[in-house]
């Protein structure tokens, strides 16, 4: 199944466990990933609170660039995703919008025919693409013993449906049981992770990530595992300063989905980006996995 | 035009309706408080979504403008999936952001700040720079958090997430020139 | 041409049970619109041939306006769902003969549907008014063509139908 | 054809002279519309002078046909119809149009509004011309009636109707008649014992001669028309005799499986595989459940069967149709509650000490599982605080746009319970608080009285995250208490959700099988929301309680005693009229295609398979149309509503828009 990939910003640097977690995944399940040549920034939420058309514009570049032998668009963050979903929708559902949003794409020389394509988030690509019996097929390190909390955060669930519940989503539970992991089913799953309140309001920020993780803590997960590289970002890079300012102790590891797969379809933890994470994964894996799992 | 639907009369209601795909839903608010019981950050909002809603109604403007509701905003979209009435509540905001920043009515807030140094960034380089917006951003506006983030800074070196240089896409030019049409037509 | 004078005649086709009512209600609550809409009542938008809607075209309208009750709520269980479908195939055969399908148009009104209806009857006046007058009688030949091309029409029509329900 | 056609025109005080000139368009009428010999304009043509002169020209003038041009046909075309039919002339030949709500009110420029009127004029003149006299058709009722439902709508309609001396067929799906209303503890506003108003009128219709009773039973078929309905009833096996059994309950007593009665007790109780819903049920005959009846499902045990002194038991029995010839049919087969899981924000199903109403209803009621006292699942644990929360799934889009209407007053009767029963604090979180009926506001000071507390605002969510200590082991309600303007979080040890009511899962499925319609809601659709409240657009067919939308006790009950009296009327009657707006099928012409067949949802379109034709069963025909405009042929034609007379009203409403009317118009 061949796709089009946006990997965004994040994806980069930041979150490179995340891209190379992705790749190498997609090859194994036979994802087909082909990366959109030159693509640019979707312009995450700051480029909305300052211009809706220019927002537009600028990710409806990325969907312009989709080649025309697929019609099919995998992003990997949240971010990403809404905002190239919901420039689709927009342009789809307000065709004057649309209408403006192809003139200034005509002044790059492009043109995006609102609809044409679909944009997918990965979690959705492998539950409902490739699905149980071949994710199952593909597990030779199954997760048995590990306590998972699946964290979907906000953007990939609301407000566009992706056929979850927009409350209380299932779709990553049920991929990690397929991986033998024990699901953590915590209330706080779909709650948010702060977002860019990390850069305007730490005060804030952190008691947003602290309910995040004291809920994940008190349903004794032994890791959260997530799809967003902001959500990871924030819970992860930001752990140690949440403690400092709540005089908390977490040491939860966030890992995304797709290193999880990765480990358990047995791929060498080096290439899924494992050891990139501030908060480190390695006691954790090694005392409920045995042995030397990584 | 037919009498019927009612003349303009430059509320703020309808101008921020105008100002948002799927605004006419606003009309539809029963103040049940969805939105505000539902905000992540309802603490920290001096007027919750619900109050905002009823202030455009009443047509306070000014008020609503230099709220701090919009800036304490997350984007959870829980407001916007929640509503019984399919008021996109979270884009409302969008709107109300860009109308506080067009016509700088905020205060007490960084996040305009932010979000013009992350859009600068896309202008110049097509991509975002997490470290010239740590940098830039925080030099700016907050030098003293800048060394709190020192040690997770250098952290995220030491595991190879941040890059010292920002990246910049092939055809930029061609995504000024979108980007300049947009902003063309939107000044319109 | 300026449509700005252009006054169009409409002719709507309404079902007795909510459109008709709608219409009334409007009425009861002094919504103004446009009077362009001239309305004849018929049992249930089912009852709404084609021809009817060619016949009022080829007689001077600029434009048909054919409403129901709303899919789900018809008084006869299902029968606007037949004419949904009729129409759709009459936007088709109205393409083919070079008439902008715009100009008929198939809306729902429930009973208490009062104000949408007069907002619907809004736009497809201006709707109509932008796309000038049709001028359909004037553009059929006198010869004895334009009935010929009426019953071609018809008959198409007719074969259109026999899809089974 | 030598037409004379009257036409008159009504100044309806100023409502119409106001911005149509009326005394103009009766005079253009006169002078330029064919076969005209009467043009008048008047006053109040609705008044009887106004209908004595129309009678009185029809005499005189010898007219054909009269067109009234007045308000909607809605409001006084009957009234025009029984004036053209003193005078003798046939009352389809009597055509209205609207000249009020569709010109004069809608619109004050007096040209433009004289000029609509013109071409209304015009059309109903030339269709009056080829319009039919066509004569109501009258059939016999027959007395018998159906109820399908035993709630409280459809007990009461039956009473009514037996008490009235006629007979009735009472159709309920469950083992018992009884209803919601049977779960119930107390009833708001006076809190009088469910069970103690509903029992005695229950036993009333099982012991009633005039009454048939079909429980555990389900309409199956219908056919006929107004007057002459046949039905068929399933009866599902009960596998009791029901002529032998006695009631006596050794076979319950004595069933070793028990099952989780997800049905009566809310899933709250458990009841045996052979069992009567609940103590009063009516009739006292149980049925055995056999998905879960261990002789069934392993062919074991029989102990009912031994235990039973009358030997009723019949594990053979089969479902049986019966069928039924009655004239009328009322519809009162209630409602369903909200699937509160829908929900997940509220925990429904996933925190223990959520409940639903239904759920609550039988926490406290005395004959319920915990013999009405109110404790948490734990089954002993007194709650210290409960939340009653509002409006789930009601008045949501995301679930059901509609106002349930009894959950407001529902949730003051529940705060009253919890407060005469515990010491818990009481939180009702409301939207808007909707006491509307008599005595109903009188509840809700009371319930402010006895110290409920009231947080005006939707619930966000429920949850067992806890972020301080005092939230530890609760359940949090975080809500916008919007009068204040702040988010609230407050921790209780119960909630109570407000499910909302929807309609029955198969609703418009069985409203199909006798020909009546589901409102997008899917409540019944009556004949007109205020002034005909309990007919349907199908005659003889009824609707009462909350199958035709949300409302309470003694609404429900008033509309069943509504549909019994309307249903009363027609048998007192003993005939009914139908109308004579009906399609017909020439079959000289009929190609025997069968496109019509399939387009009738009424099956009014027969096929006669020896002449290879179809045929229109009149009785059954609404008059819709639908096929008359679908026959390839054209060989069906809808009464009063022929391609001739709609082809006319098209030339007569354009008549200004012709090319060569252009001319005239320029010299008019």
């Amino acid at each position: 199944m061949k796709y089009a990939y946006y990997p965004g910003c994040s994806l980069e640097r930041n979150a490179a466990a995340y891209d190379h977690s992705v790749r190498e995944v997609a090859d194994l399940l036979g994802i087909r990933l082909q990366e959109i040549d030159d693509w640019n920034c979707c312009g995450a939420t700051e480029y909305f609170s300052r211009n809706e058309l220019a927002a537009c514009a600028v990710i409806a570049r990325n969907l312009a660039l989709v080649e025309p032998q697929t019609d099919q668009l995998v992003a990997p963050c949240a971010a990403c995703y809404l905002n190239l979903i919901k420039t689709d929708k927009l342009m789809v559902d307000h065709p004057e919008f649309g209408k403006e949003v192809n003139q200034c794409l005509a002044a790059g020389g492009l043109k995006y025919e609102p609809g044409r394509v679909t944009v997918r988030h990965m979690l959705d690509v492998i539950v409902d693409d490739i699905g149980e019996t071949a994710v199952r097929d593909k597990v030779v390190r199954p997760l048995a013993g590990l306590r998972v909390a699946p964290y979907y955060g906000c953007q990939v669930v609301r407000p566009i449906s992706n056929n979850d519940n927009p409350e209380y989503p299932m779709k990553m539970d049920h991929l990690l049981k397929w991986l033998g992991a024990e699901v953590v089913d915590y209330p706080v799953k779909a709650h948010c992770c702060g977002g860019h309140m990390t850069q305007i309001s730490e005060p804030q920020a952190f008691e947003l990530i602290r309910r995040l993780l004291q809920n994940a803590q008190d349903y004794v997960a032994d890791m959260i595992v997530c799809m967003c590289p902001m959500c990871q970002l924030n819970l992860d890079g930001y752990q140690s300063r949440v403690n400092g300012f709540f005089g908390t102790e977490f040491k939860l590891p966030i890992m995304y989905f797709t290193q999880m797969l990765g480990i358990a379809f047995g791929i060498d933890p080096q290439k899924l980006g494992f050891g990139k994470e501030i908060v480190t994964a390695m006691p954790v894996l090694e005392a409920k996995l045995g042995g030397q799992p990584v | 035009m037919a009498a019927h639907i009612a003349e303009k009369k430059g509320t703020f209601l309808e101008e921020v309706i105008e100002a948002t795909p799927g605004g006419e839903r606003l009309v539809h608010c029963i103040q049940c408080g969805s939105c505000g019981g539902s905000c992540p950050s309802g603490a920290e909002m001096q007027y919750t979504p619900r109050t905002l809603i009823a202030m455009i109604g009443a047509n306070d403007r000014d008020a609503v403008l230099a709220a701090n509701t919009m800036w304490a905003c997350v984007s959870c979209y829980f407001c916007t999936s929640r509503c019984p009435q399919n008021i996109p509540i979270t884009d409302i905001i969008y709107t109300l952001k860009r109308m506080s920043i067009a016509e700088k009515r905020y205060h007490d807030t960084d996040a305009p700040a932010l979000a013009k140094t992350f859009t600068d960034f896309v202008d110049r380089y097509g991509r975002s720079f997490e470290f010239g917006l740590a940098t830039g951003y925080h030099l700016l506006k907050r030098p003293i958090s800048m060394m709190k983030m020192g040690p997770m800074g250098l952290q995220m070196f030491t595991r190879g997430r941040m890059a010292l240089r920002p990246t910049k896409i092939r055809q930029i030019e061609q995504l000024q020139a979108i980007i300049n049409k947009a902003k063309e037509l939107s000044a319109k | 041409m300026s449509n700005e004078n252009f006054d169009p005649k409409i002719v709507g086709f309404f079902c007795n049970w909510c459109s008709y009512r709608a219409a009334d209600l409007a009425g009861s609550a002094r919504i103004k619109y446009p009077l362009n809409v001239r309305i004849i009542r018929v049992m249930c938008s089912g009852r709404v041939d084609p021809t009817f809607v060619l016949k009022a075209l080829a007689d001077g309208a600029d434009g048909v306006m054919i409403a129901g009750c709303h899919p789900g709520e018809c008084h006869y269980i299902n029968q606007n769902y037949k004419a949904m479908r009729r129409y759709e195939m009459l936007k088709h055969t109205l393409t083919a003969m070079g008439v902008e399908p715009e100009r008929v148009r198939l809306v729902w009104a429930s009973a208490a549907e009062g104000r949408q209806l007069a907002e619907a009857i809004d736009k497809l006046v201006s709707d109509v008014r932008r796309l000038g007058p049709l001028h359909w009688p004037r553009n059929w030949d006198e010869n004895g063509e334009r009935q010929k091309a009426l019953d071609d029409i018809v008959k198409e029509h007719e074969e259109a139908m026999e899809v089974p329900a | 054809m030598a037409d004379k056609i009257g036409i008159y025109v009504c100044h309806c005080g100023s409502n119409i002279a106001g911005t149509i000139d009326v005394e103009e368009v009766a005079r253009w009428a006169g002078k330029n519309i064919g076969d005209v010999v009467v043009s008048k304009d008047y006053k109040f043509l609705c008044s009887s002078l106004g209908q004595q002169m129309i009678e009185d020209d029809i005499r005189s003038e010898g007219l054909t046909g009269v067109v009234v041009g007045a308000c909607s046909p809605h409001l006084h075309e009957k009234t025009f119809r029984n004036a053209c039919k003193r005078a003798g002339l046939n009352p389809f030949l009597c055509q209205m149009t609207n000249l009020r709500e569709h010109v004069s009110w809608v619109n004050s420029d007096k040209a433009a509004g004289t000029k609509k009127a013109k071409a209304l004029i015009f059309a109903a003149a030339e269709r009056v011309k080829r319009q039919k006299p066509l004569e109501p058709m009258e059939v016999e009722v027959n007395p018998a009636t159906l109820v399908v439902g035993g709630g409280i709508a459809g007990l009461q309609a039956t009473l009514e109707l037996a008490d009235a001396g006629y007979l009735v067929y009472l159709v309920e799906r469950e083992p018992s008649i009884g209803g919601h209303m049977a779960q119930f503890d107390k009833t708001f506003p006076t809190l009088d014992c469910s069970a103690c108003i509903l029992t005695p009128k229950m036993s009333e219709v099982g012991q009633h001669e005039n009454v048939t009773m079909f429980t555990y039973s389900e309409l199956e078929e219908v056919s006929g028309s107004v007057g002459n309905f046949k039905v068929k009833i399933r009866k599902k096996a009960r596998y009791v005799d029901y002529d032998k059994c006695t009631g006596c309950g050794i076979c319950t007593e004595k069933c070793p499986r028990k099952v989780i009665d997800d049905v009566f007790e809310a899933g709250m109780g458990y009841r045996k595989a052979i069992y009567s819903p609940f103590p009063q049920a009516v009739p006292r005959i149980p049925v055995i459940d056999a998905e879960n009846c261990t002789w069934f499902t392993r062919g074991k045990c029989r102990v009912c069967s031994k235990v039973c002194p009358t030997d009723a038991v019949d594990y053979d029995q089969k479902d049986e149709i019966v069928e039924l010839n009655v004239g009328n049919i009322i519809m009162a087969t209630g409602w369903k509650l909200f699937d509160c899981k829908r929900i997940p924000q509220y925990g429904f199903g996933r925190l223990a000490n959520v409940y639903t109403n239904m759920e609550f209803e039988r926490l406290c009621n005395a004959a319920g599982p915990t013999s009405g006292k109110i404790v948490m699942r734990d089954g002993k644990t007194e709650p210290k605080s409960v939340a009653i929360v509002h409006c789930v799934g009601s008045r949501d889009v995301n679930s059901n746009p509609y106002c349930s209407g009894v959950c407001c007053m529902a949730a003051l009767k529940f705060g009253h319970l919890v407060l005469e029963k515990t010491k818990a604090e009481v939180y009702s979180f409301y939207i808007d608080m909707r006491t509307p009926m008599k005595d109903y506001e009188e509840f809700y000071q009371r319930l402010l009285e006895e110290g409920m507390h009231f947080v005006r605002g939707k619930v966000a969510e429920v949850t067992d995250a806890a972020r301080k200590p005092d939230e530890k082991g609760k359940l949090i309600v975080q809500v916008e208490d919007t009068l204040l303007g702040k988010q609230r979080r407050i921790p209780v040890d119960m909630v109570i959700l407000m499910g909302g009511l929807e309609p029955q899962a198969d609703a418009k499925e069985l409203g199909l099988k006798c020909g009546i319609s589901c409102s997008m809601a899917g409540w019944y659709t009556e004949r007109h929301p205020k002034l005909d409240p309990v007919a349907t657009m199908t005659d003889g067919v009824f609707v009462a309680g909350v199958c035709q939308g949300p409302k309470d006790i003694p609404a429900a009950v008033a509309q069943g005693a509504a549909a019994a009296a309307r249903v009363a009327g027609m048998i007192a009657k003993g005939t009914v009229t139908i109308e004579p707006i009906v399609a017909s099928i020439d079959e000289e012409g009929c190609s025997g295609c069968r496109i019509c067949n399939n387009l009738c949802p009424f099956n009014a379109i027969e096929y006669d398979e020896e002449k290879k034709v179809s045929r229109v069963i009149t009785a059954l025909c609404k008059g819709c149309g639908t096929c008359v405009a679908a026959c390839p042929a054209g060989v069906i034609t809808g009464a009063h509503f022929n391609n001739e007379q709609i082809f006319a009203e098209i030339d007569g409403i354009l008549w200004d828009a012709k090319p060569q009317a252009e001319v005239e118009i320029a010299s008019v």
